[in-house]
């Protein structure tokens, strides 16, 4: 199995075909953040709605390739019902992960552990990382 | 071998490696390599105000390379002006010569063909000047042609600045005629030639351009060096834009003189070894010679494009390049994602935008793949791209594109 | 060998080559040299854009070299903007902050020690704003002191850009209280760092400096590569003034949108090589220490200064340079018909103005013979200057000067 | 004897240490141009008087290096006479052969045939032509 096929598994795809959590909302209670990979057209934005301690909802929207695409989508599942320490921690360590540098492996990425494939594709790590950063920065804005 | 050039270009030794992305910047021959190093190994001495030998010698290597440049364009030697790059000569033009010539209501003609480098200079003198951008209208096939050109030119027009060929499309513009038209209501003509300096004969005086910018890094040589040409009465009648060693005559507290052109425009230590670098590429292009260079790309891209269309699940944006350039999509797969699978198999390739963000919105597309060739590719080479091109397809759709 | 540095530089395996001319240009290590021709014949590849593995090595590289460079001044990484060179990084900041901040009645303070490169642009940012430029007060040896500053510092002070060594003394310029005392009316200061980077550690934010700006090719790099440091904050305000591919976000017809600092001032393809070159160049330098090369440079310099003082006939202008750099005269003789006597013999020196004409009318002469060392020389170059001097003074007498 | 005691030959010196024909002269009939070379400060003005179709005077004045100042002083008398054809000639020859450039030999260029030497320092070519550019120039000012 080459690299790649090694990458594109199941859950990339279906996410990336079946968007979870797509699509803005027009309510202040959200927080959103916009980011663009301007080289390669990238665009994703992110809303969090935090609830006392908790992430109550995530949105995500925007285009890009299908690394980009799905795990904005993983991300929002992956984050609703967390409290805002466990999404930060399950955040950073996601990005180290893509990046590889060294994380915590006894965390728990869930379904965002497919996306350790992405360390063979240095050139795709910023693909899998901007709906993550987008996130970490909506938390950090709320503060 | 089946290309007599091939063993020059030291990174085409690489087992495999299919470069298929010359747009974006070009292989260099050993022969620029070795100049470039020589230079850093054996020179090593700054320019233009050194009795020693080293010193002598690099200024005599960095203005020869300018009499080499000047003898290619068919220019004089003074309206070689060294910049840091295409980038760099267009905007200077901008500046030193749009902004403190333009006013409001003047017109600046441009395309949506224009790179960002020949774009966005001038819209930010408009920001400044009041005068407007005017978009020439493309054809069908997406070219620059003389029909949209006089839709737009008018007395107002005090600029046209064009892509000489198109980085996205490889589309060559029909200069000739623009020149002599615009000179007609004595606009000035800014040629972006980053794209054809490589691949087709210019000859600054037959075609009467005013300014005409070019890189190094697309036409064989190094990074960090590129060219402005600009006839010589209108360089003269320009005030430098960037001061410093070596661009001055007397120096006084509060006021000071300027050497002629074109060292006015080369101000502080330039780049020695890039301009020694960039004589000797203008040497192998010439010892290659541009005719045989389009002869060969020509060949290899019509011979791709063939294959190409066979492939069902592909989609090309243009089919009759000048210059080498496809511009395509897998369809239903973000040219990102492909790339990837192209990468994989050493096919180079590039996605994106290709700093032409207003064709690819004229497209109405996101993104693309762009495949560019040069004379040193081969047949093998494009095969290659082909049969990676068919593989991807597959893959895409196994995975559930 | 003496000196265990020596081997690195290729130029310096040349039997005889007595190389004082660092001021000017340094040699290169090998290990520079080799940078650059691993990009040219290995990568030769576009940055930012690419997903093949050589494009991506290559922009790995190259942001790599920022962060090389921002820990060697002790900034933040998107403080480190590239440039052309010391003196298009100097442009960059009279044009970018300079130009749009000062108004009719602002004051730039300067010396009579700046470079063109330093001086220049502020003359051309005063013709444009009626800011007017001030000069302090050089002491009797031809320093800068905190005494001068203070007599010219007001609160009509806007700008600071002053030389942090001068490339004819080799003085050092006490920049932690004139940076203090600047702050206090709030005036922004501007160093030109281009002869302090490869002899003293420069810590930017414990000299709260807000902007310093140098030149590769003076620190084992190579040429065409430059660096302005930066304060974020200052940065982050600062519209960019070149435009072009990679500097922008979303693109329209009419108006665009720029990236983040430090790449918004980066505008088309940069000297991709050169930048790989100069991380090198700095790794080399940390390598060797700044306080090593300082403690060699010293001792070979006393020693000379000591030599040259014992023979008669020879006028020195700077008996305390902190940088190395010996200018002075054969009495009667015009410095560059020494000079050739001084090439004739391999001992390569300058002789002119060296682009800080201010200085030269401030001794009071037509030009002079700078002789400028470092950490690669030896004694035995200093021996070979010496004895060339001594050879010099009486060959000129023969012939009749 | 090394190149360089060869180029400061004995007419050099003198010609050096007592310039002749040095000083300008405010006079409208004579044709002044003034060349820089501003790397080494060298910087000479030229004065021609043409009398019909002979240089009636040749002035000089300036600073510079020893080569530059000699060579202003040989040019200013070897053109006094001369025919303004001759003189061309003459220059562009001289000329010719400091930059080792093939010229007519069969020319005589009297006195400034000892710069000949100065072809073995290529950094000093240009000390030794400005003052003869700049006499071309005042003869093609004249046109
Ligand atoms: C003090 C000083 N400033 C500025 C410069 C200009 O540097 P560059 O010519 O590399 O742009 C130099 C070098 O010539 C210098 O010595
Ligand atoms: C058509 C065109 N113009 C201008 C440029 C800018 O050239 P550079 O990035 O070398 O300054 C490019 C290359 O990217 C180009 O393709």
């Amino acid at each position: 199995m080459s690299q790649l096929e090694n990458l594109y598994r199941e859950v990339i795809m279906e996410h990336y075909k079946n968007p979870r959590n797509k699509g803005l909302v027009n309510d202040p209670s959200y927080t959103t953040i916009h980011i663009k990979n301007p080289s390669c057209g990238d665009d994703i934005t992110v809303q969090s709605k935090l609830v006392g301690n908790y992430i109550d909802d995530c949105r995500q929207d925007g285009h890009g390739c299908s690394i980009c695409c799905s795990s904005a989508s993983v991300l929002t599942e992956t984050m609703i019902g967390k409290t805002k320490e466990q999404a930060q921690l399950i955040a950073t360590n996601y990005l180290k992960m893509v990046k590889n540098q060294p994380f915590d492996e006894t965390i728990d990425l869930e379904e965002a552990s497919v996306y350790t494939g992405i360390r063979q594709f240095p050139a795709r790590v910023k693909c899998a990382s901007i709906a993550w950063m987008a996130f970490l920065d909506t938390l950090k804005k709320e503060e | 071998m089946e290309n007599r050039y091939r063993n020059d270009f030291p990174k085409l030794h690489q087992e495999g490696y299919v470069y298929l992305d010359s747009a974006a910047t070009s292989l260099k021959p050993q022969s620029v390599i070795d100049a470039v190093t020589h230079y850093n190994q054996h020179l090593s001495a700054n320019v233009h105000r050194g009795v020693y030998f080293e010193s002598y010698e690099a200024t005599r290597l960095y203005e020869e390379s300018r009499q080499i440049i000047a003898e290619f364009i068919g220019s004089q030697i003074e309206e070689i002006v060294y910049t840091r790059g295409a980038t760099g000569a267009l905007n200077f033009v901008a500046t030193a010569y749009g902004l403190p010539t333009l006013q409001e209501g003047d017109e600046i003609i441009v395309s949506e063909l224009e790179h960002h480098s020949q774009l966005l200079p001038w819209q930010a003198v408009c920001a400044k000047t009041k005068a407007k951008l005017i978009y020439l209208p493309l054809n069908a096939q997406g070219r620059i042609t003389v029909d949209g050109f006089k839709q737009v030119l008018s007395s107002k027009t005090k600029i046209v600045a064009l892509t000489y060929v198109s980085n996205v499309f490889g589309f060559l513009t029909p200069v000739e005629e623009i020149i002599k038209l615009a000179h007609q209501v004595n606009a000035v003509v800014v040629l972006d030639a980053a794209q054809a300096i490589q691949h087709v004969t210019i000859d600054v005086k037959k075609l009467d351009v005013d300014f005409l910018a070019f890189s190094g890094h697309k036409m064989l040589g190094p990074t960090g060096i590129g060219v402005l040409y600009g006839k010589k009465q209108l360089l003269s009648r320009l005030e430098p834009i960037e001061y410093g060693g070596d661009m001055n005559d007397a120096v006084g507290k509060y006021t000071s003189e300027w050497k002629d052109i074109p060292h006015r425009f080369e101000a502080g230590t330039m780049p020695i070894a890039e301009v020694i670098g960039l004589g000797e590429a203008v040497k192998y292009l010439k010892h290659v010679g541009l005719d045989q260079i389009e002869h060969d790309t020509t060949r290899l891209y019509r011979y791709t494009v063939q294959q190409l269309k066979k492939i069902d699940g592909i989609q090309i944006y243009n089919e009759f390049s000048d210059a080498g350039i496809i511009a395509f999509n897998l369809i239903g797969v973000h040219p990102h994602d492909a790339a990837s699978f192209y990468a994989e198999q050493q096919v180079c390739l590039r996605a994106g935008h290709h700093c032409a963000q207003l064709v690819i919105q004229w497209l109405g597309i996101e993104a693309c793949l762009r495949a560019s060739m040069y004379f040193y590719n081969t047949f093998h080479d494009c095969d290659q791209f082909i049969k990676t091109t068919k593989e991807a397809v597959s893959f895409f759709k196994s995975v559930g594109f």
